[in-house]
């Protein structure tokens, strides 16, 4: 056989690269604050900007870990519940007397437990899938914050404590230096790393993954037990912002975060898709909720729109793909 | 109709998949009420022709003619109206669902107003199918709870029920026992008795002999050529079928033997395979054959981790070896090519380099940090000294000939320090001249060192290539044959035979 | 060439989106706010009124807001009414942030939590906004003033009273609230407790509090429990206007009709029906419409500085004349009233108004 | 509706697994576990509260249980062809919302036209999803999680915030649910002939039949010429039809129609399928069961108030059940899978 040369550099054709799912994104925020500096002179203001963000990067945290799952071509619809139940019991032992620095700390560590749970049920039982094992978790965990609390919604916390959802630093709120922070690291665990690598195999073909001599198993229960540190972490940003907290916190964050990493380009289907997109998605719809509510769309017109906007944005692949095949057909 | 010569004709069909050509331009006549063998290696395009036939795939270029009607299949269904029936090679049915409803699945019977299923009749008339097959399960049964053997014969009685005119068999006997072989024989004989055409898939010569009036060679998805049954000599349909000369095919390079690396002591699984005993030696290539189902993959897989065996032990290199995973067998040095290289071996939506180097990510890799440049010289590296045809590395697996996708896998393996090397089916579905270049490659590893266990169902290849053979059948090992005196008659008895397994000093115990 | 259709077909269609919902909004906006807020320069000019509500698609608070409107508009003012799709305190957070950006004079609120809102609303009034609460109320940090739709002590004994005259002044009662959390409720309750404790109510026995959540199916299968588990249970108070209605729809399918009596917080639509079928002999409620214009009088008088939330102060309230703040608790508070009896007399006329 | 269960599952027994087949014996043995845990269960409740099996409580059950085990027929549909439905609830809302309105303006319209005005509007709503499903080939927990949001808002934006309460409704509209025939409530009938006709479809006619096939083998679907495409978008537009109707039962039942009528709704519609042994791998799932599972649903939240359990831990042992039901489900399962090998003589 004879040797043949093989390039090993990508050849970097200019519409190949701006041809992407990312760029279009990139697009319409642009369209977005266009729409909305016309509709609302209140828009672009630095302040105002910057303050939007407080109000819709908590549950952003979340969608970074859910990016992993869906690329699995698995979905977790458990971290809502997970956020709730992490806060209650980081209140509550405060409550009790328990000092806030170690209420935060086990409050995270209730979420990375309940993000194992998930994990475990998930690789020990394959037959089940992770929305059905998800779902219950979801109802069960929720349920356990209600045990805990019951009626009472429990707050009072120390100032130090309300500075996480609205404090500055140098004028940045802080916890949009937290987000870009923990987007960066899980960009580079993504893109960078060969954890993600092996996520990404895993997505497009879990069995060669494992005859690849990867451990599948190992993989998904990490990343699902990121996912709950990560809905821990968004459980700290809200209570916080809410100054005291209760067992219905963050009711269907599941289905925002879900739609925010399918907007972002990242297939159900899985192995598609990168961490980039999902951010930009993050702050397309934050800033297109923000600025239809100044200029007081009313609520159902806003679920309607999210809802829209989430069907397009998957049907588009799927459609492209149809008319790719029938031009070959 | 039967006044037309042909109740079948096919033309210059050609078939195209991205990136590769499955059928190129091929030709095909069936006579009414005869027996024609297809014949052609693994991936030579019988299966894809069928599916043209049946209106699963709709051909690129050519015409078919139905008792000289020029006729196109838009929809499966269109075939099942023409009265043609095809009975697989991989099993398709619905394993929740009832035996009866498997064999009317698209033509049940319904009442004429009401449009209700009739139960009853679809039950009695499934019932007399099976017995005419022989068959000793209900119709009632669930799919799922029957062996491969029963679910060929389902497919058979599915056939049946549509009293196909034209009916195709695709590799019927793979899995089947001689009784079970026998038996489908005597079907199949009786089904051209009742003026049915039959096109037989294989690549077994006796089922051609036993059957056949007619044999049509594809190869490499080529159409070869056409020959009475009778006319034709073994050797030349061999050559047609693979070639060119067994001998200037196989480059087998007697290596020299080294010590022992692995040795199986009554391994055994239940359900799957027993008292599996033999040993591996390095610059060895040892043959794994048998029907398929026969176990040989399973064996492997619990040697590569995939698995576990719950009787038996493996012995490597001296101590007893306990891999839970594929990537504990990896690290101690056992290798795995899968059979099934599109779903076990490939991420196809991947580029080539990725492929190579995902078993490998740690060596190019420090605390988990990918290092790019050092993972595609190491890509490029590990393609050209495989001869992957390719642009570069960014090639998408996808795009690749079998031949070239087969390459790859082997590369895979390359990236570790390996002593043992399974490789299960390594020339399925590739073209000649890959093949040459992939048994070039394995006697290269044996003389490096390597043992090798080689699981094949290609007579010749098992022949021309390896040192010993060992052969299963229904999960156990019936024979371990040396390299001389290594026949096809042998492998085949000692595969087929349903007599009591001739123990090479095993005893035939347990499970 | 594919690839470029596909993306560009993705662009079109996603900006079709957007621009509709611009599109939508600004029909929109016409609609929720009176003027449109996207008529920059002169807004400036105009002073602000916002009110937030706990939910969308709630009659009774559908009233409230348009009770607020209808005064800031006798005022010659902008309203900005909003309210979530789920009654959260997350959801009502986000809204504040949005009318501080607005840079609104006033904001009135109806909270989902009395503590959750406290940071938000503090901003808010760092940022020189007038933030009252009305209806249920948030924690006295985090407001001006409250707008008290009844004194929750009156509305707690009231309705003990209430069921008591209907049963006869003896036997089991039970109880069945909105959520557990629900503030007002809670209040209400407790202070139904206090009033049981009076020796005249001895043979008086109030067997459970029961949650239906303000979801239809839960409160009634709760009645249904309440019904079940205690056989000789005479009446039923229930302070919220779901809840109260459920029971009255389980009470007449049951023919339960003058055995188990009925009482508490309806809206007069809801409740026509079992008042008039004697389901329920009489309930109360104060009326919405005047809860939102009594605090849109109030928010102006934030706003002009006639008051400042200080207990004594006054100020007109338009047509409910003058209205003087008076102590709640650590806050203050201006009392609306009396709840208001609904009856067979009444009802017809008050159906069709809320 | 317990008959309704039995002879059904009766009936099933007749149409396909009454072979001496091992699995078929353990997916029956499953239904009657759950059955027992039923009967258990219910006894238990007995004990603490009398009150409980008495007639009248019990047609209570059934008559709360009726439009819950009427979703969950269409669910089941669904989830045996792999898929999920999210929007039920928001569907129901709307179609129940749309066909009070029209009640409340023209009064003396017939119940019946009521009833089809609302079937129409979840027709719909199940048809547009049924093609996003089976032709855009959206994922169905997508497609159905982004129509869900699109539906609710539709039903707040269709009554303007208002609700339709009591007054506003004909009595023959609230008669539709309160009213019975020779003392069985009129929902329980309802339900009672949606399983008879459903259990016709499934296993006495083709299209049925082929719901099956398509989920247990979409590969071989495809092949025997089945047009998957047209039996996904049926299954969707029956769930769209049975949340509509359930919508107008619903409304009629509690004589109010609610923007947020029954959020959530579909977690419980779909808790019924699982406990009742619907496999979300597809292909599995029998009509004895579901109802089983909606009965037991049901149960619980009768008996669970009734045994003064206290309300905040409702949520924690309907979760527990689930995640039980499941996993029990899981560990059959590979019993049987054991069993066949061992039959495998080697």
């Amino acid at each position: 056989m004879e040797q043949r040369l093989i390039a090993n550099k990508k050849e970097l054709t200019l519409k190949g690269f701006f041809l992407q799912w990312e760029w279009l994104l990139v697009l319409l925020l642009i369209g977005v604050f266009v729409m909305n500096s016309n509709l609302s002179e209140y828009f672009l203001d630095s302040a105002n900007l910057r303050d939007a963000t407080m109000g819709f990067l908590d549950k952003a945290f979340i969608v970074l870990p859910m990016v992993f799952i869906i690329l699995l071509g698995d979905i977790d619809i458990s971290v809502a519940s997970i956020v709730a139940l992490s806060s209650v019991i980081m209140a509550d032992l405060y409550n009790h007397g328990v000092p806030m620095e170690l209420a935060v700390i086990i409050c995270l560590a209730v979420g990375t437990i309940c993000g194992w749970v998930n994990g475990l049920l998930i690789v020990k039982y394959k037959e089940l899938s992770a929305v059905i094992v998800t779902l219950a978790t979801m109802i069960i965990y929720r349920g356990i914050a209600y045990i805990l609390l019951e009626d009472q919604a429990s707050g009072k916390f120390p100032s130090w404590f309300k500075f996480l959802g609205w404090g500055y630093v140098g004028g940045i709120p802080f916890i949009l230096i937290a987000f870009v922070f923990f987007a960066v690291v899980f960009w580079i665990l993504l893109h960078k790393t060969t954890f993600g690598r092996m996520v990404y195999a895993m997505g497009n073909n879990a069995t060669a993954a494992r005859f690849s001599g990867i451990q599948v198993d190992k993989i998904k229960i990490i990343v699902f037990t990121l996912a709950g540190l990560m809905s821990a972490i968004t459980a700290l940003f809200l209570t916080s912002r809410m100054g005291s907290t209760r067992p219905n916190i963050a009711m269907g964050y599941e289905l925002e975060v879900i739609a925010m990493v399918v907007l972002g380009g990242v297939s159900t289907a899985g192995g598609k898709g990168r961490m980039i997109g999902a951010i930009l998605a993050v702050f397309l719809i934050g800033f297109l909720r923000y600025g239809l509510g100044l200029v007081n769309v009313s609520a159902q017109m806003l679920l309607i729109i999210m809802g829209v906007l989430l069907i397009v944005s998957v049907a588009i692949p799927q459609l492209k793909q149809r008319f790719a095949y029938a031009r070959r057909k | 109709m039967a006044e037309a010569e042909y109740v079948l004709e096919l033309r210059g069909i050609t078939k195209i998949f991205p990136g590769v050509k499955a059928l190129d331009d091929v030709y095909f006549k069936l006579k009414p009420g005869e027996i024609h063998a297809l014949m052609g290696e693994n991936g030579a395009g019988k299966s894809t022709f069928i599916k043209v036939i049946t209106g699963v795939h709709a051909p690129e270029e050519g015409d078919m003619f139905l008792n000289g009607q020029k006729v196109s299949f838009k929809h499966p269904t269109d075939a099942q109206k023409a009265g043609i029936a095809a009975i697989y090679q991989h099993v398709t049915n619905y394993p929740d669902l009832s035996v009866t409803e498997n064999i009317f699945m698209g033509h049940e019977k319904i009442q004429k107003g009401t449009r209700r299923i009739r139960w009853k009749e679809m039950h009695e008339e499934a019932g007399r199918l099976l017995k005419e097959l022989g068959a000793g399960f209900s119709p009632k049964t669930l799919m799922g709870a029957l062996s491969v053997a029963e679910q060929q014969i389902v497919e058979i009685a599915k056939a049946l029920s549509v009293n196909a005119k034209i009916i195709i068999m695709d590799e019927p006997t793979a899995a089947l026992t001689k009784n079970e072989s026998e038996e489908l024989y005597r079907i199949t004989e009786r089904l051209r008795d009742n003026g049915a055409s039959i096109i037989f898939i294989s690549h077994r010569f006796e089922d051609m002999y036993r059957l056949a009036s007619k044999v049509t060679v594809f190869r490499d998805s080529k159409y070869i050529g056409t020959w009475d049954v009778d006319e034709i000599s073994n050797p030349d349909l061999i050559v047609a079928m693979v070639g060119r000369e067994i001998s200037q095919l196989f480059p087998k390079t007697e290596a020299k033997i080294g010590e022992e690396l692995l040795r199986l002591e009554g391994l055994g699984k239940t359900g799957y395979f027993a008292d599996v005993s033999f040993s591996l030696r390095r610059g060895e290539i040892l043959g794994l054959t048998g029907l398929v189902g026969a176990g040989r993959t399973e064996v492997c897989e619990t040697l590569f981790g995939v698995s576990k065996h719950d009787k038996g032990t493996i012995v490597f290199k001296g101590q007893e070896l306990k891999v839970k995973s594929p990537k504990e067998a990896m690290k101690v040095g056992i290798g795995y090519l899968p059979e099934d290289r599109q779903k076990q071996g490939l991420v196809l939506q991947w580029g080539i380099g990725r492929n190579i180097t995902l078993p490998a990510l740690k060596r190019f890799s420090n605390k988990g940090m990918l290092n790019n440049r050092k993972e595609l010289d190491l890509a490029k590296q590990l393609a050209e000294k495989v001869g992957v045809k390719a642009k570069s590395v960014f090639t998408l697996a996808s795009a690749l000939s079998g031949g070239n996708q087969q390459k790859v896998v082997f590369a895979k393996l390359l990236t570790g320090d390996l002593d043992v090397l399974i490789l299960d089916e390594p020339t399925k579905g590739v073209d000649v001249g890959a093949k040459s270049a992939i048994y070039e490659m394995i006697s290269d590893l044996a003389n490096a060192g390597y043992g090798i266990i080689m699981v094949s169902s290609e007579m010749p290849e098992i022949i021309g290539m390896c040192d010993r053979v060992a052969v299963m059948r229904e999960g156990r090992i019936t024979a371990i044959l040396d390299r001389e005196g290594l026949t096809q008659e042998a492998i085949l008895a000692a595969s087929m035979d349903d007599s009591a397994p001739a123990t090479d000093g095993k005893k035939g115990a347990g499970a | 060439m594919k690839k470029f259709f596909g993306i560009f077909l993705t662009a079109v269609m996603l900006v079709a989106v957007l621009s509709a919902c611009g599109g939508k909004n600004d029909g929109n906006s016409g609609g929720q706010a009176s003027g449109s807020p996207a008529a920059g320069g002169d807004s400036g000019a105009k002073k602000k009124f916002a009110i937030i509500y706990k939910n969308t698609g709630n009659p009774y608070g559908e009233k409230e807001m348009e009770g607020y409107k209808n005064a800031i508009e006798e005022l010659g003012y902008e309203a900005i009414l909003k309210a979530p799709d789920q009654p959260t305190a997350e959801a009502q957070i986000t809204m504040i942030d949005e009318l501080i950006s607005q840079k609104v004079n006033a904001l009135a609120i109806v909270g989902n939590d009395p503590d959750a809102l406290q940071p938000a609303l503090e901003k808010a009034m760092n940022a020189g906004i007038k933030v009252l609460s009305l209806d249920s109320a948030v924690n006295a940090e985090s407001r001006m003033l409250h707008i008290n739709q009844a004194d929750p002590e009156r509305i707690g004994r009231t309705l003990v009273q209430g069921i008591v005259e209907m049963i006869g002044g003896s036997g089991e009662i039970a109880i069945l609230s909105a959520t557990s959390q629900a503030t007002n409720q809670n209040l209400w309750i407790d202070w139904m407790k206090k009033e049981l404790e009076d020796p005249k109510y001895a043979d008086v026995k109030l067997v459970k509090v029961a949650y239906g959540d303000d979801l239809r199916d839960k409160s009634v299968s709760e009645t249904e429990a309440l019904l079940k588990s205690y056989p000789n249970l005479k009446g039923i108070i229930s302070p919220t206007t779901v809840g109260v209605a459920a029971a009255g729809k389980v009470l007449t399918d049951k023919g339960l009709t003058g055995k188990v009596q009925l009482t508490g917080l309806g809206l007069p639509s809801e409740m026509a029906e079992y008042i008039q079928s004697g389901v329920c002999q009489w309930m109360y409620l104060w009326n919405p419409l005047d809860v939102g214009y009594l605090s849109g009088y109030a928010a102006d008088a934030l706003v002009n500085g006639t008051i400042t939330g200080a207990v004594g102060d006054k100020f007109t309230a338009g047509k409910l004349g003058e209205k003087e703040i008076i102590a709640d608790g650590d806050g203050t508070q201006v009392m609306l009233g009396d709840p208001f009896k609904f009856d067979a007399s009444n009802i017809a006329e008050w159906k069709d108004v809320y | 509706m317990k008959q309704a269960a039995t002879n059904s599952a009766a009936l099933q027994g007749a149409g396909h697994d009454k072979s001496g087949s091992l699995s078929a014996n353990i997916a029956k043995f499953r239904e009657l576990g759950l059955l027992l845990f039923i009967v258990i269960l219910s006894v238990g409740v007995q004990l603490r509260n009398p009150s409980f099996l008495t007639w009248e409580n019990i047609s209570d059950i059934a008559t709360n249980t009726a439009i819950l085990s009427i979703l969950a027929v269409g669910m089941m549909l669904v989830i045996i062809t792999r898929g999920i439905d999210l929007s039920i609830g928001a569907t129901l809302a709307l179609s129940g919302m749309v066909s009070a309105l029209t009640v409340s303006q023209y009064p003396d319209l017939h119940p019946l036209l009521a009833v089809g005005v609302g079937v129409g509007v979840g027709l719909v709503c199940g048809v547009v999803i049924g093609f996003l499903v089976s032709w855009i080939n959206i994922l169905p927990i997508i497609a159905t999680l982004g129509m869900m949001n699109v539906f609710r808002g539709l039903t707040f934006e269709t009554s303007g915030g208002k609700w339709v309460s009591a007054h506003q409704m004909p009595e023959s509209f609230k008669a539709i649910a309160t009213g019975s025939v020779f003392g069985i409530n009129n929902l329980i009938l309802i339900a009672i002939a949606i399983y008879i006709v459903a259990y016709y479809f499934v296993s006495h006619t083709r299209t049925g039949r082929r719901v099956y096939a398509i989920g247990s083998n979409p590969e071989s679907a495809e092949i025997s010429g089945i047009r998957t495409g047209r039996i996904l978008w049926l299954v969707y537009s029956i769930m769209g039809g049975l949340s509509g109707l359930a919508g107008v039962l619903w409304v009629s039942k509690f004589a109010s129609a609610q923007g947020d009528t029954a959020s959530g709704y579909e977690l419980s519609v779909i808790a019924a399928c699982v406990l009742g042994g619907v496999s979300i791998a597809g292909g599995v799932g029998k009509l004895s069961g579901v109802i089983l599972g909606a009965v037991l649903l049901g149960i619980l939240n009768n008996a669970l108030p009734m045994i003064n359990v206290s309300p905040f831990w409702q949520n924690f042992i309907q979760g527990s059940i689930i995640l039980i039901a499941v996993l029990v489900n899981a560990l059959v399962k590979r019993g049987i899978d054991r069993n066949n090998l061992m039959r495998r003589k080697i």
